[in-house]
């Protein structure tokens, strides 16, 4: 386990290098387009070709044990940032570039390539990667920064009104959140003297009982949680970003704020575990999300909104899955994030197919579009019920886990939600694929020099792995519940 | 002595610039503040930071600042 | 009783489009109250079965007096910063009460 | 504790807290803003005052102690472990001069969407901002 992987960094450093590269080539179409697709190629096969283990920045391995509490000698310090890369990684670093590689590709096909664009998709890249790999806190922090500012510039690029308001709240907010980590940073640099997350964790499972100072950086961090995943008092801003944002950015989008959940409750189970208060708060404020997003979602009439208020829903499904605290509750949820993801990109990817070719997502404009685009419609449907938890596909796998896990953490009440919750979505997806393609009435207008051969092939290839991961859901599924098990928390 | 009334001075300046009516005013307040700032640094024994506040707060931030503002009360001057 | 629902929902929605939009409003209508009823029992079943009554009792009470409350929670989620700014402050506090106090 | 570093953090509180203030409930957009940057030097304070050790000498610019060096070769550096016990904790500083650059470019880009909303909406106040029509 403890080999020092070379290639590790690579997932990180790599996007950053392309980035700069394809920021100097603006308005040089062709060869951005063309080092952009090598280089996705490239990110899809490092994950791949990576060994399981650590990486050492400056650093050398720990032997013996971790320096004893409240004293900072320089000598004891551990220094160097540390980068981890286990099976759970693995697969979302996976999960990760595909999606991001068809949205670089939607984004080529439609002509609205830009070196800055590109820039800003790959640094939100290599700041998700960054978070899921780092065992390093303050790492993870500033990479947390970083993803706030590419995701807003991603917003601000759509150059209307509405984007250029969301993404203000988005940065007004993550200044907030940001100094709320880094000040839950800071107590805990203040009073254990250490930054790696694996030493922390040990000193403060020594530590006994969490003091007041503590107590503040849970609350803190939890407040940072909150705002990176979008989960209740910034559901309103998370959906705001996903809709104003171009629907194959959104794509990308959701993608990265669920694993980036992911990543930073696993972060919070490792450094305090043992807090069991923690989970529970997550498990309430988890279950607020879904409740409300749901409900505003079955209000929308507006695609990219409904779409936009399924997922933060959806997020709040997987934080269920974390919030409930069991190693199989854990699992289920981690496992839910990735089916989830899978089938929400195709749906945005849907909404972009439709807001091309109809040049509008509002539902009350929108009928009888099966007769221009049969496929899209097809595939929206089997999306539709793969999000829905209907049994060839995914979501069926991680839902019925997730109720299983909530059954045997005692609360069979969530099982009970959950199903509600899933009926919910489907009425309110089913809902706008009826008002899109099965309506009748007059013809709307249709841009016929939209054809979206790559819209429709990304969806293809997207609903056959949905169905894939349904019908040998333990090729995925297993690994995540090892490394769940290996967390320990 | 003087460290404490640098302290003294941040915390009213922050006060100051928040509830200041006028944005030119307290865009000098908040210089003023990251001036003290870096100042307060120093006496932390962190003079690298101090440094590097000092320009950040003295040059670039109320730089930034004044153009933003300029930006803004020109056009509603026309 | 549902016929009455369903005109309440109709007068509320004249400018929301009907039909699909009225079923849709009613489905979240019922995930709300199913959500505050499970919400209840989850909350108050640790604590013992008499609170856990008297708890559901005042919150059957409650959805009578607030139905519908859909369009209430449409109006506390909207875009506005001011009211996220509310709510991300009480989150702040929460938070702080909650662990620092320990409950 | 010193008193000058319980000083430091209760300035350090007053910052954030006035920061917080402004950036929640204070109506005009580059007021917001200051607010912003205010929370980011109450918490950057938090961070040095960690590493202040009273009496201590700077670990940066005094050189005391280099990696290489031995008593017996340089009679004027510090030995390793009374360099250690006496210069100020050199982690936070790092940290800091990181969250400083990422303050300042999250800073920019803020004001540049003030200074775009306003040329849409032709005022400062955010009110009117977010709950004019569309």
């Amino acid at each position: 386990m403890l080999n020092n992987s070379t290639l590790i960094p690579l997932m990180v450093v790599l996007p950053l290098i392309m980035a700069i590269l394809v920021n100097f080539l603006h308005q040089k179409d062709k060869s951005v387009k063309f080092i952009s697709i090598v280089s996705l190629i490239v990110f899809v096969i490092v994950p791949v070709v990576t060994l399981y283990g650590v990486h050492l920045f400056s650093g050398h391995l720990r032997t013996g044990s971790f320096p004893e509490i409240s004293k900072m000698l320089i000598p004891e310090v551990y220094m160097g940032i540390v980068y981890s890369y286990g099976t759970l990684q693995k697969i979302l670093m996976l999960v990760l570039t595909i999606i991001t590689g068809f949205s670089v590709l939607t984004v080529i096909n439609k002509k609205m390539i830009s070196g800055v664009y590109v820039a800003m998709i790959f640094i939100s890249l290599a700041s998700t990667s960054a978070i899921m790999l780092a065992d390093d806190i303050f790492n993870f922090f500033v990479f947390t920064e970083f993803l706030v500012v590419a995701q807003a510039a991603l917003v601000i690029a759509v150059q209307e009104t509405k984007s250029f308001k969301a993404a203000f709240k988005y940065m007004i907010f993550g200044t907030i959140s940001g100094a709320s980590i880094l000040l839950g940073i800071a107590l805990l640099l203040g009073s254990y003297g250490l930054l790696n997350i694996t030493d922390l964790s040990n000193a403060i499972a020594a530590g006994g009982q969490l003091n007041s100072i503590g107590l503040s950086a849970v609350a803190l961090l939890t407040l940072g949680w909150l705002y990176e995943s979008g989960l209740f008092p910034f559901h309103i801003i998370k959906s705001n970003m996903y809709e104003n944002a171009k629907p194959e950015i959104s794509a990308l989008l959701q993608v990265q704020s669920k694993f980036v959940l992911v990543a930073m409750a696993i972060i919070l189970f490792r450094v305090f575990s043992g807090y069991a208060l923690l989970k529970s708060v997550m498990l309430g404020f988890a279950i607020f999300t879904v409740v409300i997003g749901s409900v505003m979602a079955l209000q929308q009439i507006e695609l990219r909104k409904l779409l936009s208020y399924v997922a933060v829903s959806q997020a709040g499904l997987v934080a269920v899955g974390l919030g409930l605290g069991t190693s199989f509750g854990i699992a289920a949820g981690i496992f839910h994030a990735v089916n989830d993801v899978l089938s929400m990109a195709i749906l945005f990817f849907v909404a972009s197919f439709v807001y091309d070719k109809f040049k509008t997502t509002n539902l009350d404009q929108l009928r009888e579009g099966l007769h221009i685009a049969p496929l899209v419609g097809f595939v929206m449907l089997l999306a539709t019920l793969a999000i829905s938890g209907v049994p060839p596909f995914n979501s069926y796998q991680s839902e019925w886990r997730l109720i299983q896990a909530a059954t045997q953490a005692g609360l069979p009440e969530l099982g009970i939600l959950v199903i509600l919750l899933s009926v919910a979505t489907f009425v309110a997806i089913i809902k706008a694929f009826y008002m899109i393609f099965m309506r009748p009435g007059p013809e709307v207008e249709v841009n016929t020099e939209v054809r979206g051969t790559m819209t429709k092939a990304i969806i293809v290839i997207l609903i056959i792995a949905c169905l894939g991961i349904g019908l040998f859901p333990n090729v995925v599924y297993d690994p995540i519940y090892n490394f769940v098990l290996s967390l320990g928390v | 002595m003087f460290d404490y009334i640098l302290l003294f001075a941040v915390a009213l300046s922050a006060l100051m610039a928040i509830i200041q009516e006028n944005l030119y005013k307290s865009i000098i307040i908040l210089t003023f503040e990251s001036f003290s700032l870096a100042a307060i640094f120093h006496f932390l024994l962190a003079t690298d930071v101090a440094a590097v506040q000092a320009i950040l707060g003295a040059a670039l931030l109320p730089g930034l600042f004044i153009v933003a503002l300029y930006k803004t009360t020109k056009g509603r001057d026309e | 009783m549902l016929e009455k629902v369903y005109e309440i929902f109709h007068e509320k929605m004249k400018d929301k489009g009907q039909g699909m939009g009225i079923g849709s409003a009613l489905t979240s209508e019922f995930l709300m109250i199913a959500f505050l009823i499970i919400g209840t029992i989850l909350a108050l079943r640790t604590a013992n079965s008499t609170i856990l009554a008297f708890g559901a009792i005042i919150i059957l009470a409650a959805i009578l007096f607030t139905v519908p409350t859909v369009f209430k929670v449409e109006k506390e989620n909207n875009d506005s910063i001011n009211l996220s700014s509310f709510y991300v402050a009480l989150t702040l506090a929460l938070l702080f009460i909650i662990f620092l106090g320990g409950i | 504790m010193d008193p000058f570093q319980v000083g430091s953090f209760l300035t350090a509180g007053i910052l954030v807290v006035t920061g917080l203030w402004a950036l929640l409930m204070m109506d005009n957009i580059l007021k917001k803003i200051i607010g912003a940057n205010l929370i980011g030097d109450g918490v950057n304070l938090v961070l040095i005052s960690i590493g202040y050790r009273p009496g201590g000498f700077i670990p940066e610019v005094m050189h005391h102690f280099h990696a290489t060096a031995t008593p017996s070769d340089y009679s004027y550096l510090l030995e390793f472990g009374e360099f250690a016990s006496n210069a100020s904790y050199s982690l936070p500083f790092a940290l800091v001069l990181t969250n400083i650059v990422i303050g300042a470019s999250t800073l920019s880009v803020m004001l540049a969407l003030a200074v775009v909303l306003y040329h849409k909406y032709h005022t400062l106040s955010v009110q009117k901002m977010f709950e004019g029509d569309e």
